[in-house]
């Protein structure tokens, strides 16, 4: 079932890594009124170096619970997970300070990454415009709309430049145009930083459009039950035909795997 | 049919075609300014400034009227407003009001200031790390249920009968309630913003600052205010014990002199000068305090 | 729970139909008087069937207070709080009818740092609080020297510390004061922290006596029930005889009283001192009583009390009669 | 390299190979049960009641060693250990030790449910009534740092020495702090929740009842903790005043006659004592509904 | 610029309504640093008995904003809005309640709405289902993934029962299938209860696949750009060409409308 793709040798600190990131033989399991539920089985996943790897899934099926653990913000029942570097991790649920403005909150991020104060409000204005939001600056988030909130998120979490960027359902709040156009932002921003990305969506053509290599996770438990390499040449386009037929392919195999565990 | 209609200031059919920008303008102007930004005076008159007057006008006319009617007519009982102002204007003359007032909230504030920077903290250091907590939490709680009395016989014998020991006095019981108050505070903060603060690399003191302290502020700010309450009445018992003619005579020290001479009319001055001090300082350190933090974050705004 | 004295005797009959009398008093020595018939019964003798119920008070303002909400019908109290009392009721809620003891205030200083009455000026020296007893005796001491101090701050040549009586030996062995002027057995305390006593207070005062406790009933209990507070002014007048007499036993039963009300009994060293300075009296010493209240007003501290009627002595005179004592003076300030 | 890495109980490298279900489950159970769940009594023990153990045991051991090594030789200034143990000792023996602490606690406990129950609707008025609110806040504010002594003076006047006057003192000690931490509780709920509420029609009292209390239990709880330490200071001061024998003796009693008769050692009797009775209460009645508050919204779990 | 679509006369009370909602040259402006900033300017829309209208729109452009305005959460700075009946509001930010399980917060919308107790439980059972979250009854907010909190809110506002529903991206946080079997299920209660839908998304095809009618606002100040009637007869399916034809067409305007304004 669980396809494990091994990808280096493990990194020892002086050579450049080897992975950006590496899953092995991960489960976790939750405490819930009948005992313990297990929520991801046995998950071994490598992300490479410059790598963009996007996770497709059922809802439920644990593509958050593996972000935060990747993320060093949980610990795995079972298994190891080792990262190059501390991840930036963009929440689902957008999880930007009420107490500050939009702006500040990215200058946060680069005030803990030692950004010195002279360049921060710049890079910030950057970002913010960036996506697609210049103007945005001094407003507090209970003044953002719910798109609007989510990329203030993705500016904060570019704002780190980690070199494993992990993004659960970033687009999910926007109009297929801004989404297009960050699409692009992003892919300019891999490709010119060589960052690695974990990338969560629902959106199996946004998945084709983005990644190198696609992975579909089953439900109930959560195993790694099938992945693709795109090997369509980037620039895509999400309106491409060999976008298309891919995630038609895909689809289907998602529809296959819900429909497996039945009720979900 | 639920409806919601709202009348522009400007010829009141005129909802139906839009373009009367002005009107509209004004309109929104009017609507707008009421849930923020500055407010005219009437308004923060009628708002702010009318309720508490008529509250207390309200206790007053209830106290005149039982001394008036002779429901209550032992001064021993109930003292009459009046006999209360004259010995207020008596002070006042003396030019003693304004000292006993400053002596108390002065050493108040200062205490109160004192107590601030040991009990935040604590508060923090109970609040995240667990041994503390477990160590020293029940024992913090325990403390804050303490009269103030029960320290005033160690802290002058250790002290002396001085300002150093009037201090103690106050962060023995303030120190503890500000403490609770931002680990309760921080027990509420959603932990949400902690994991944030964790992936952008705010961990140790930086996340202490930078997220937990900012997250817990409201809960910090309802404990200081408690933590004043603290502060304050411990003041007053100490002042209770000794008054050093050194020292000045506070507001605690009137209200047993009150006592002391069998002088309700005295008794209410002091209780009502501890009661203006208290209200006073609430509306203009803690009440704006708060209603800046809760704005800020956009939780003034009532659904 | 009263297992060692308060036993209503058998078959005797309630005074006046009342079920209990109930009396203030606070766990002092300068209280011997009730600890004393407490202790001994002698309260509940008096009384027969009617219960003798206790009240024991830390400081007079909440005696006054206690007796002003009816909650204590009889109490012993010192003079201060109760001309301020009666003055501040306009006269309306109590009255002296007779009293207890006289003497028992010390100024008990430093001796490092004060070595003769001259050495007070200069100094720190508490009283127990603005305008009491000994506060206003120690500003017209202090008058009497020349001195100028200020009343209400007491900032001037002495710097006159009020502080509570509770607190005065903590602060002295903390070497906040030099000295305290203040009554027994706070002042044998001092002595056994190691300080001298530079000046009896009874040396003041003609006869070597003054008023230190009275005893005062409320104007309506007085009114409605005469014959509940001779019970208690003859056994008042009893176990002042009876003390006089047994003076070591009375002391042991007012240690043993003092320790049941407090869960402390006072050491010897202090009690033997305090005992000794303590003159007990039937007599209310009213002309000392309108002395005090004269210097307090010298001293700013009182507006000219009318004291008129603050003593009924009737009662009290009845029962000296009885026992063929002489009567007592009221000073001209008894009830018309 | 960042690296988390769980050991399995059961055969240290077998990570690498998945299936082993028996370690596995062992390993899942180890790692939940911290979280969540029932704790055996070991870790109950060590998280818990070791800490404070250590806490206590380390202060004695500073006082003992402060008087052994005669740093502190006075035994007026500090009575020695065994001292207070001597006394705490003798009043078990003549069994009046659950005495001084059941006439306190269930007068304060009593007191305190009457403060409650005045508390919190009062609080809730003033969180959700805009005139209410302006009209008492800053008085209820005002009232919160009156020390409970003022009062005395005016409830043993009205209401005699008795236990009213000792609830009245308590309530109106606690009332204000407990309504104070309703509202500030009221004030943090966030927006969403009163507007969600009101689209599911929970307006006026249901409203209240279904989504603002709820929404503001954690600092409602935070200001009951605070109400509590209130109630009980309070109690203190009016059992401080009179000792009747009808009521019976309080340690705020205690604590008074320590310091009436100057005996260090009776003082830190009462201050132990008024220490364990509210350590105790926090243990027993606030941290649980702390927790049980916190855990049921997700707040528990630290990030 | 404006289209205004009157649908019939007013209703006096008496009469069947003859509208589900009815919204009148509304204006909103929030106050804002650089002084009122105006959010959504003269939108006249009205929703027929039994209709369902999706509203399209650039992330930021107000689709919440007026939402929240015909749920009468705020009020409008100009114009008027009446409802039939108080709608149901599905948030786009979940807003359950932390406080309750996942099935305490469905029965709670039953017991303001008068459900007897006996019932409540059953009906919050049944709704669960309808969503596939069958088994989530006990589970607390915290607990549940963000679809699952997505798909609970949506029992909860299913079960206000209201003539008028309300839904904010409702769908966002769905997987594919997930998302199509919900579509399903709506567009069935939808025709069996005769309820009137105001559904806000950003998936075009999911707009044309559920509505009868797509009206799409433009930003800055957001004003109803053009209206679709949907003539395709249901059942749709999302794959359909009508439905893909109609979307693009609709994401072409979409698109004009956000160039139009420049950066949004
Ligand atoms: N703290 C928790 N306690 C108990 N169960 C949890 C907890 N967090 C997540 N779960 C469960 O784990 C499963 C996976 O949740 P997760 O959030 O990872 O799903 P997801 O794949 O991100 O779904 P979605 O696409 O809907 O966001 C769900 O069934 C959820 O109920
Ligand atoms: N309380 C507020 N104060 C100030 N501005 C606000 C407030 N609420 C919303 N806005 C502004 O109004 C505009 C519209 O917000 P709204 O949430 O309605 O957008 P939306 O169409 O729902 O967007 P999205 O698709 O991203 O959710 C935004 O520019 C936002 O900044
Ligand atoms: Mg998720
Ligand atoms: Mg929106």
């Amino acid at each position: 079932m669980a396809t494990t793709t091994t990808l280096a040798k493990a990194a020892d600190g002086t050579e450049p890594a080897a992975y950006a990131a590496r899953i092995e033989h991960v489960s976790k399991s939750f405490a819930g009124p009948a005992g313990q539920q297990l929520v991801l089985d046995d998950i071994t996943l490598d992300v490479a170096p410059g790598e963009f790897v996007t996770l497709l899934g059922a809802s439920g099926c644990g593509k958050s619970t593996l972000l935060n653990l990747v993320a060093g913000l949980d610990r795995p029942s079972a298994g190891g997970i080792s990262t190059d570097g501390r991840p930036a991790l963009m929440f689902q649920e957008h999880a930007l300070f009420p107490w500050l403005t939009a702006g500040k909150n990215i200058e946060l991020a680069l005030r803990l990454r030692g950004v010195p104060k002279s360049e921060r409000r710049d890079k910030a204005e950057e970002l913010l415009e960036l996506v697609r939001l210049k103007g945005a600056y001094g407003k507090r988030v209970h003044e953002l709309s719910g798109g609007m909130r989510q990329r203030v998120a993705m500016a904060r979490a570019l704002a780190q430049e980690s070199k494993l960027l992990l993004m659960d359902e970033p687009f999910a709040a926007l109009d297929a145009i801004t989404r297009d156009v960050l699409h692009d932002e992003l892919t300019r921003i891999w490709r010119e930083t060589k960052l690695s990305v974990l990338f969560v969506t629902h959106n199996v053509r946004e998945a084709v459009r983005l990644a190198e290599r696609v992975v579909l996770l089953s439900s109930r438990p959560g195993r790694v039950a099938r992945q693709w390499t795109v090997g369509i040449p980037q620039p895509r386009r999400i309106e491409d035909t060999a976008v298309a037929e891919l995630s038609v392919e895909i689809t289907e195999e998602l529809r296959g795997e819900i429909r497996r565990h039945g009720q979900h | 049919m639920a409806s919601t209609d709202t009348t522009r200031p400007a010829g009141g059919a005129g909802a139906k075609d839009g373009g009367d920008l002005a009107g509209l303008e004004a309109g929104l102007d009017a609507l707008e300014s009421v849930q923020q930004g500055r407010k005219p005076f009437r308004q923060t008159f009628v708002e702010k400034i009318l309720p508490p007057a008529v509250a207390v006008l309200l206790v007053l006319a209830v106290w005149q009227a039982l001394v008036s009617f002779e429901i209550v007519d032992d001064p021993t009982k109930l003292p009459a407003p009046s006999d209360v102002w004259e010995v207020l204007h008596q002070a006042w003359l003396q030019g003693e009001l304004l000292g006993y007032i400053w002596t108390s909230v002065s050493r108040g504030l200062l205490g109160f200031c004192f107590a601030l920077v040991i009990g935040t903290p604590l508060g923090l250091m109970v609040a995240r790390v667990k041994f503390v907590r477990a160590a020293i939490g029940p024992i913090l709680s325990g403390l804050q249920s303490l009269p103030s009395v029960a320290w005033v016989p160690p802290a002058v014998i250790w002290l002396g009968l001085n300002n150093s020991m009037m201090y103690a006095v106050i962060l023995l019981g303030a120190v503890p309630s500000i403490a609770n108050g931002l680990v309760s505070g921080v027990d509420q903060v959603s932990p949400i913003f902690l994991r944030a603060g964790r992936t952008l690399g705010a961990t140790g003191l930086r996340g202490t600052w930078h997220i937990v302290l900012p997250a817990a502020l409201p809960g910090y700010v309802a404990g200081l205010k408690q933590g004043w309450a603290f502060s304050w009445r411990s003041l007053m018992a100490a002042e209770i014990i000794a008054s050093f003619p050194d020292l000045g005579v506070g507001l605690g020290q009137l209200l047993e002199n009150g006592r002391n001479a069998s002088d309700m009319a005295m008794v209410f001055e002091a209780i009502l000068l501890i009661l203006v001090v208290g209200i006073a300082i609430d509306l203009l350190i803690f009440s704006p305090l708060e209603r800046w933090v809760l704005r800020s974050r956009g939780l003034l705004v009532r659904g | 729970k009263d297992d060692d004295t308060a036993k209503i005797a058998a078959g005797a009959e309630k005074i006046d139909g009342l079920d209990s009398v109930r009396i203030g008093y606070f766990g002092n020595i300068t209280h011997a008087t009730p600890l004393v018939a407490n202790q001994k019964g002698f309260f509940q003798k008096a009384l027969g069937a009617t219960e003798a119920k206790y009240a024991v008070f830390n400081a007079g303002p909440s005696e006054i207070e206690a007796l002003n909400s009816g909650s204590v019908d009889i109490g012993w109290i010192g003079p201060s709080p109760a001309v301020n009392g009666y003055a501040k009721s306009g006269g309306k809620n109590l009255r002296i009818i007779g009293g207890s003891a006289s003497g028992g205030v010390k100024l008990v200083v430093n001796p490092d740092r004060i070595k003769s009455l001259k050495d007070v000026k200069g100094k720190r020296i508490a009283t127990p609080q603005l305008g009491n007893t000994q506060d206003v005796a120690f500003l017209n001491w202090i008058a009497e020297q020349g001195w100028k101090v200020d009343a209400q701050s007491g900032k001037g040549d002495v710097t006159v510390v009020r502080s509570d009586n509770k607190v005065t030996p903590d602060a002295y062995r903390s070497g906040s004061l030099d000295g305290a002027w203040v009554p027994e057995p706070t002042a044998s305390k001092l002595v056994a922290e190691g300080g001298k006593v530079l000046l009896d207070e009874s040396t003041l005062w003609p006869d070597e006596k003054f008023v230190i406790t009275n005893i005062i009933v409320s104007q309506k209990f007085l009114e409605e029930h005469p014959k509940a507070v001779e019970a208690v002014l003859k056994a008042s007048v009893d176990t002042n005889e009876w003390i006089t007499a047994n003076p070591d036993e009375a002391k042991t039963a007012a240690n043993a009283q003092l320790e049941k009300d407090s869960g402390k009994a006072l050491p010897a060293d202090v009690l033997d001192p305090a005992w000794e300075s303590i003159r007990l009296t039937d007599d209310p010493l009213a002309a000392t009583l309108d002395a005090q209240a004269e210097h307090a007003v010298k001293a700013g501290l009182l507006d000219q009390p009318d004291l008129n009627g603050i003593y009924d002595l009737t009662l009290l005179n009845k029962v000296l009669k009885a026992k063929g004592k002489p009567a007592v003076d009221d000073a001209g300030l008894g009830v018309e």
